[in-house]
């Protein structure tokens, strides 16, 4: 097995022990993509996971030894490492990390030629330069700036790049003038081997909203079928007790089951349909007296 | 309105809403009827579907009555 | 619900909902009267204010909305 | 509303409500049973659609809950 | 729903809501009372408050629907 | 609810909703099953069209008691 | 549906919504169980305040289309 490590460097095949001893102790292996991110913020990401997940940095090529040699179906995972790659080993399941990498991720200034995750989006409002060339350069780029009060201002709230565009050289600048950060920065997960599966990112996004609408939706399922089919649970029998009142007050009502509880609902009936009969008879010249209405 | 509703309890019991049974029903129920009045209502009522003018003030209802507990 | 209309035909006209002035009317619209509806209604009418409940009624606007047929 | 609740009762479990039934079933209630309002009862649900009935009771509800939230 | 109105009858009537006494309206209305139902209805009602409950429900009137004559 | 919860798993995972399975998927909860709440959800839904039953609207109480387990 | 539905049978049992839990409910309901849906499940409602989507179901009872789970 030691097939491909024999002929590396000491450093070498101490860097693809430790990536297989890695492997060896968790569940999880990942491959992370660090492209991009400046050296302070690995360190807080770094701090954010720890106890949770450890980031090893290597090359590619010695990850590709560990992988080959711990062999199996881990293998797959050599195709993911590509670029700026790291190894990430936990013991959480695929989702968690993915979702813990999210929220290790934060805002950073736009580089040019970076895509925009989201619409980009220039607030209105005073801005903390002095008149001078920044209103030219910020109006180049479609900004709306304005001299008001000695100070530069954005007259109105403007979209200056669409999710999903390139932001470039101009805006980039723009951008950074106005402090607005708008790329998420972070670890990538690339894809993650756990329990023989590899998990890529598309599988891995979880939208929780559509989680807590299911919640709420088969929440009110089971009060429906509790109510609807009168199985009494301390939760519903208040609403089924509510419906069987109901119905017996309608019931009542309609038959004209004169019975004190309901009297008053049958004279409101009555007197509504007087209501509409003398408004009819009006209608056809039957004069009403002041009582009526 | 004790006129509509000798006309609404004539209609109800099936029976026509005449001057006559009119007439009949509001002396029953002690009122010094008003010929006038009575004629003036069975005329005006003879185009009336008094069903449809009934189910439509029915429809009103719910919201109405308010917390009677 | 004729017994109702001639109860509340009974309270227009300022005449006590008694079974006595009930049946006469229902009589008067040719109802065959059954004495236990009478007897249950004028029980159920005994401590309720029918004016309230006619007012409470009223705030249902429905009712006045559609009219012309 | 016993007199009603038995009625209903009684049509739920696919028995006749009738005089006797509603009587019987009031009495294992412990109510103290009164003929006349058991009579008024039964005739009044004798040309009534109970099924038709309850079913407008689930149209109206909505304007209940006022989301207390 | 006849559980229920078994239930709504004994205390409108005044009675606790018992197995014992569910099951004795149940089968003076010819039921054949399955014990499980008996008792889980019972149990549900441990802790509510039924009169609350009944004022709930009656705040969403009755007689909603439209009344077709 | 866990009763019912388990019976709509059941349901929604095209399995019969018996005694047996009611309990089975209970006891694999943790839940200290109770025998007749078992046989009492069962019976109940004996006669439901449970995706109907899900799906009409059953109104809650008008203060919608908040987040009791 | 099933995974949620699973979800909040242990919840209202109070229990965690733990990996194991789920799955082992799922299986006792005969459900082939698909373990990235369990973990998605259980990563996913780690963030949710199940009480609070429960209570929220209490005050609006209609039924909603179900969204992709």
């Amino acid at each position: 097995m030691a097939l491909y490590t024999h002929h590396l460097p000491k450093w070498k095949k101490d860097e693809v022990d430790e990536i297989k001893r890695g492997i060896g102790e968790h569940s999880l292996v990942g491959v992370v993509d660090m492209y991009g991110i400046p050296a302070s913020q690995v360190q807080h990401i770094r701090r954010n996971l720890r106890g949770t997940a450890r980031v090893k940095m290597a090359r590619n090529t010695l990850i590709e030894h560990a992988l080959n040699e711990v062999g199996g179906s881990v293998v797959a995972l050599r195709e993911h490492a590509e670029g700026q790659s790291a190894m990430i080993f936990t013991n959480e399941n695929p989702f968690k990390l993915f979702k813990l990498l999210e929220q290790t991720k934060t805002k950073m200034a736009a580089k040019p030629g970076e895509i925009a995750p989201e619409d980009i989006v220039v607030p209105k409002g005073p801005t903390s330069f002095k008149p001078g060339p920044i209103v030219g350069e910020l109006q180049q780029v479609g900004i709306p700036a304005a001299i008001e009060g000695g100070k530069v201002k954005i007259r109105e709230t403007k979209t200056v790049v669409k999710k999903g565009e390139v932001i470039s050289k101009k805006i980039a600048d723009a951008l950074v003038k106005l402090d607005i950060k708008p790329m998420d920065v972070g670890l990538v997960l690339q894809a993650a081997y756990y329990k023989n599966t590899v998990f890529t990112p598309d599988l891995l996004v979880i939208d929780e909203e559509a989680y807590y609408r299911n919640i709420v939706l088969a929440a009110q399922q089971a009060f429906n079928l509790s109510v609807n089919a009168v199985i009494p649970t301390p939760l519903t029998i208040g609403a089924i007790i509510g419906k069987a009142v109901r119905e017996a007050r309608t019931v009542g009502v309609e038959a004209s089951i004169y019975e004190k509880d309901i009297i008053d609902l049958i004279i409101g009936r009555a007197q509504r349909e007087m209501l509409g009969v003398a408004l009819a008879a009006e209608a056809h010249g039957f004069e009403l007296d002041e009582a009526t209405l | 309105m004790e006129y509509i509703y000798a006309a609404l309890l004539l209609h109800n019991a099936g029976k026509d809403v005449t001057e006559e049974n009119v007439t009949a029903v509001l002396k029953a129920a002690g009122v010094a009827v008003e010929d006038a009045r009575v004629k003036a209502l069975v005329a005006a009522l003879e185009d009336v579907n008094i069903d449809e003018a009934i189910s439509k003030a029915a429809v009103a209802p719910a919201a109405a009555a308010p917390a009677a507990a």
